[in-house]
């Protein structure tokens, strides 16, 4: 099963997240962000990193990139899709996930590893955990705030949307310590931490973020 | 050549950090009176003649200001 | 009106204000001697900037070259002189490292400072066609309450992290360290790691007579002229240049894409040689670049894309805008190495033709404005022999010995004293800094801080790795600058053999004050010889490095600050040694080396006693390449579960360290005077945890290198306690309480 | 309560990467005529009454903005 990974001027997780692919037993597709096609992957992964330097807003200029334009489309009829930290940027930005990621409560980039807690195992990205699991997986980043207008978040709440969540300290001040979300359909997901460094003993703090990347390639098959 | 002043602030019941810094530091720094302190994005944009303005507010609110969290003020400046 | 070569030649007597571009009388007559006229006001500011301390090395060349004089290292693929040294370490894979000082700019804006300071260390690295892997900040702070420190420390954070994090390289290591000397400046140094194969080094020269030289990345702006605008200001007719900038600001984002760029660029072996634009811009670049190749270049210095139209020629030459590169190409590859910039969005511009006329020729508005052999500026710049004397004070200094100064006479005095220790800015958690840094990014970091070393993969299939390391005590310098270097050396050489890899090579930093000042200057010559005698006697090549002077506050010099880094080379980086106790059942815990009653220089009469005296603790690198020998071995067949170096803070310190790092605590008995078997700072030693059934095989290892071992006691996973028998029992929730909690108090808490 | 607005930017001849950034997508997504965007903070804090301008002027010259790259206006609003 082929999974692409886009990259953006100043991605920088783009390598780690074909790793963590390959590690899964996908195959990794290099996706170019000035390129609308999507060469035929069953699945799209935003990564990590500070496309356009995150100058204007994280994930603002990303956005309108001519591969946005095709992954938003495909993404709306079903295309499983995981913004991962800057791709959670992006997938905000492009309005494919509610809510908007701002500056860090504490003003400053913080990199930690970080307790989380699956709460919906109905997704795309997150079949492979059990309810309710704990992993650690690495946060890092500057303006993983998340935030959105009360009676989005009592929806996302509601709906079951709320895919992950910190446990044991909320490292950069999200609402509800809301640390990933998915679409209503459960094929778009986004979360701050990053599973592509949890997927090797010695590189990470766990390999729990696997999951992420074996839940898709069931996903996909079934 | 005309100048086009955009003003993005955080809509009022978004919690805004650095305003908040700020207004923390302010009496240890010795400034009292200042009851709050907003932070929000300044740009100045210079743009070819005619001006369109209904299109530069397009930008804005595309691009400029999120509007999920901000909202944003649009000023064409007089020559 | 321009002053072109003609012009100079018409106006011989036309007054010119090199002693305001830092050119002494003799060193301007010099530069009429070489060309034979006066200079054009462009060479004048090439020469200028050319032959500055910075960029000449004019004060120190005469004492770094015993570094080129060590012994031949089989090891060493490319020496020092280019822009950064280059090293094998097997499989075909190369790798280069270098540090470089920011200091003074991120005194004036720490952030920017800062920021631009990786900018640069990365591009030396890129530079060499390698991809950089990860990046350390050696740093130095005035005290931790004063407060400027309270601008300084967040903002040079901010900035390292701001730019590092968006290049998208871990930070692995790195030193926070406080004293007041560094109040007025702060010392800001930077490493950086690249690894490539070996065909894909490449060379700052540009050969091929026909070949383009083409400038791409950032336009170039006004900013770091600083001096020069002298000149430009006398080019200018009554409405003057525009104002310069102070400070530059540094754009990540460009940068991230400039390596993407370059490695396309090498990876299709487009280029023939290539060369980063850093202090002296294109007058650097250009001078370099021919002196080192084999001929001339003429430049079309109109064909430099400009952020600002108003700039004049000698500041277009010296402008220091950041994230440029200029690259030698053959004709037939220019339309193939501006497709890649143009998919990267990266202007790219042919600025200049090599030939082989033997000199470097510029010209602007169709004059010629520089004419002259690239040689004399680049390379045969002034060199001299500074005075240099012991300082007046040393001898007082030395005797004024910390034996003195009371100790702990208690066990509740020792416990109360560990606590402080603990928790003192040296010694402390430098979490709250380091979590700004990505450390995780590439998904090759094996070993990042709070480790005694970096450690990164560079083969994913065979776990073939590297192990970087930086260390410099300035106090210990102070007192003895050639021991003080070696310690630095033997330091970081420990540092990278206690994570198991085996010491490769050697780059330093040398922050001093004033090389006018002839205390100065002797503390300089001392600390490079004892570096060049350490790194003969530990058989390592010294493959690069830089020289920060006037590091001062109005007369007062900071202590000698030599920062040393070392490389090592793991063969399987999944036989790394970690820190954390714990990560097997029963573990007991050994001591290697001898300890001495040693506190000369040391953090505890620092931080306890704010005394500053005595003899820093002896040098013994036979010893340290015993010890270096055992753990290397060690780790190969798997034999230790952690271990962990004793530099400031003693054996105290870390025993606490790897206690916390794997939440399990110990009991540990000591021989002799507690107080000395936990704070002494003697050199050579090392805290080793290992399964008790490993034991037999290790200690006959260390009988056969002749590494003395002393048996401390076990770890405790079941018992959250660090205990000494017969003095104190501290519960880690104590300890941790103290060691963690002194920065986020001083710089706030998120 | 009265209002202060200061608006920070980078001097004109300091580097704007974001400026630079926005200013490069701008033809991606369609706009054009617009020759340059520069990109600065905006701030609004709230005062007590008397307004002392003077001293506000200090408190955005120190701490609103950073005087080595920045320059700042300062208008207090009418009420
Ligand atoms: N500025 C920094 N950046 C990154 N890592 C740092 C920094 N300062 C300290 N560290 C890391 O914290 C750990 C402890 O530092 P230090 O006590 O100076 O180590 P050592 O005594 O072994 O040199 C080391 O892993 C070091 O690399
Ligand atoms: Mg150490």
């Amino acid at each position: 099963m082929k999974i692409g990974v886009v990259t953006f001027p100043g991605s920088l997780d783009d390598r780690d997240a074909r790793r963590a692919i390959r590690v899964a037993g996908g195959e990794p597709v290099a996706l170019w962000h000035g390129d609308a096609t999507l060469r035929g992957v069953d699945a799209v992964v935003l990564p990590g990193g500070f496309s356009y330097g995150d100058y204007l807003r994280c994930g603002a200029i990303a956005r309108f990139a001519p591969v946005m334009q095709t992954v938003i489309d495909r993404a709306g009829r079903g295309l499983p899709v995981l913004g991962i930290c800057n791709g959670f940027q992006i997938l905000c930005e492009s309005h494919l996930l509610p809510g908007a990621l701002t500056r860090n409560a504490h003003l400053h980039f913080r990199n930690r590893d970080q307790r989380l807690r699956v709460e919906n195992t109905a997704t795309s990205w997150t079949s492979g955990y059990r309810q309710g699991e704990e992993i650690v997986v690495p946060v890092k980043n500057g303006e993983g705030c998340f935030v959105a207008a009360p009676d989005v978040l009592d929806r996302l709440e509601g709906e079951g949307r709320v895919v992950v969540r910190y446990a044991d300290g909320n490292p950069n001040g999200s609402v509800r310590d809301i640390a990933g979300i998915c679409n209503d359909r459960g094929n778009v997901v986004g979360l701050m931490p990053h599973p592509e460094h949890a997927v090797e003993k010695l590189t990470g703090p766990s390999i729990d973020g696997l999951g992420f990347f074996t839940s898709v390639l069931t996903a996909a098959v079934s | 050549m005309p100048r086009v002043v955009v003003d993005v602030m955080l809509k009022p019941e978004i919690l805004d950090p650095q305003g908040s810094a700020i207004l923390g530091a302010l009496p240890r720094l010795g400034f009292d009176g200042v009851r709050s302190v907003r932070q929000g994005k300044h740009f100045e944009l210079e743009v070819d003649e005619p001006v369109d303005e209904a299109r530069l507010r397009e930008l804005a609110d595309t691009l400029l200001a999120n509007s999920v969290i901000e909202e944003f003020t649009l000023q064409v400046m007089p020559l | 009106m321009i002053d072109s070569v003609q012009n100079a030649r018409d106006t011989p007597d036309h007054p010119q204000p090199y002693s305001e571009l830092g050119l002494k009388s003799e060193e301007y007559h010099r530069i009429l001697d070489i060309l034979g006229r006066r200079p054009t006001s462009s060479e004048l500011a090439m020469y200028s900037v050319m032959w500055s301390e910075h960029c000449s090395y004019k004060s120190s060349k005469v004492h770094l070259r015993q570094f080129g004089d060590l012994p031949h290292s089989e090891a060493l693929l490319v020496g020092i002189g280019e822009n950064a040294g280059v090293v094998d370490i097997g499989d075909g894979y190369a790798v280069t490292f270098k540090i470089e000082s920011h200091n003074h700019p991120s005194y004036v804006e720490p952030y920017q400072g800062a920021a631009t300071g990786i900018g640069g260390i990365v591009r030396d690295i890129l530079t060499m066609g390698a991809r950089p892997v990860a990046v350390m900040d050696p740093l130095r702070f005035g005290p931790a309450d004063a407060p400027d420190t309270q601008r300084v420390l967040p903002g040079v954070v901010a900035g390292i992290g701001g730019y590092g994090n968006c290049l998208g390289l871990p930070n692995i290591g790195g030193e926070v360290v406080f004293d007041d000397g560094y109040l007025g400046n702060p010392l800001v140094n930077a490493l950086c790691v690249g690894v490539m194969r070996h065909e894909d080094i490449r060379l700052a020269k540009a050969t091929g007579a026909g070949n383009v030289v083409i400038l791409f990345g950032a336009r170039t702006g006004g900013d770091g002229i600083g001096g020069v605008s002298v000149l430009a200001s006398e080019t200018f007719a009554a409405d003057g240049p525009k104002k310069r900038p102070s400070v530059q600001v540094g754009d990540p984002l460009t940068e991230k894409v400039l390596i993407e760029c370059c490695l396309e660029i090498f990876a299709a072996d487009l280029v023939v040689g290539i060369q980063d634009l850093g202090g002296a811009g294109l007058s650097c670049a250009t001078t370099e670049l021919s002196s080192a190749g084999s001929g001339g270049m003429h430049v079309v210095l109109d064909r430099v894309p400009l952020r600002d139209e108003t700039l004049a020629p000698e500041e277009i030459l010296m402008s220091e805008s950041q994230e440029r590169m200029c690259a030698v190409v053959r004709p037939s590859a220019v339309d193939s190495f501006m497709e890649i910039c143009a998919r990267w969005e990266i202007t790219a511009t042919v600025i200049a033709e090599v030939n082989d006329s033997g000199r470097l020729t510029i010209d602007w508005r169709d004059e010629r404005i520089v004419d002259v052999p690239p040689k004399t500026v680049a390379h045969e710049g002034p060199v001299y022999e500074r005075p240099l004397a012991r300082p007046l004070d040393l001898d007082d200094l030395r005797a004024d010995d910390p034996a003195h100064l009371p100790r702990p006479s208690t066990s509740e005095e020792l416990r109360a004293l560990l606590l402080r220790m603990v928790g003192s800015p040296n010694l402390c958690d430098k979490t709250w800094v380091t979590e700004q840094y990505d450390r995780y990014v590439q998904g090759n970091t094996v070993l990042a801080q709070p480790e005694d070393a970096g450690v990164v993969r560079v083969d994913e299939s065979t776990g073939l790795g590297v192990a970087v390391a930086t260390d410099g005590n300035g106090r210990f310098a102070r007192l003895d600058p050639y021991a003080g270097a070696q310690l630095a050396l033997a330091e970081a050489y420990r540092n990278v053999a206690t994570t198991g890899a085996r010491p490769l090579a050697v780059t330093n930093c040398l922050n001093f004050g004033s090389p006018e000042d002839p205390a100065v200057m002797w503390q300089f010559a001392e600390a490079v010889r004892g570096l060049a005698d350490g790194c003969r006697a530990l058989g390592l090549p010294v493959t690069g490095g830089n020289v920060s002077f006037y590091n001062q506050t109005g007369d007062k010099a900071i202590n000698p600050t030599p920062i040393i880094g070392v490389l090592g080379v793991i063969g399987d980086v999944a036989r790394r040694t970690p820190m954390a106790f714990g990560s097997v059942p029963d573990e007991v815990l050994l001591l290697l080396g001898d300890t001495y009653p040693e506190f000369g220089g040391s953090e505890w009469a620092w931080s306890e006693h704010h005394h500053l005296g005595g003899r820093p603790p002896a040098v013994d690198l036979g010893r340290e390449r015993a010890v270096a020998e055992v753990l290397a071995t060690a780790a190969e067949e798997g034999l230790v579960s952690a271990a962990h170096d004793l530099s400031d803070g003693g054996l105290a310190q870390a025993l606490v360290e790897c206690c916390l790092r794997g939440c399990v605590g110990a009991d540990v008995h000591l021989a002799g005077d507690p107080f000395v078997a936990l704070l002494s700072e003697s050199a050579g030693r090392v805290l080793v945890a290992l399964a008790v059934e490993r034991l037999t095989r290790f200690a006959d290892l260390c009988k056969e290198h002749a590494v003395p071992v002393t048996e401390l006691g076990s770890v405790r996973p079941d018992h959250q306690t660090l205990t000494v028998a017969g003095q104190i029992g501290v519960p880690l929730s104590e300890l941790r309480t103290a060691f963690t909690g002194t920065l986020p108090a001083l710089f706030g808490s998120g």
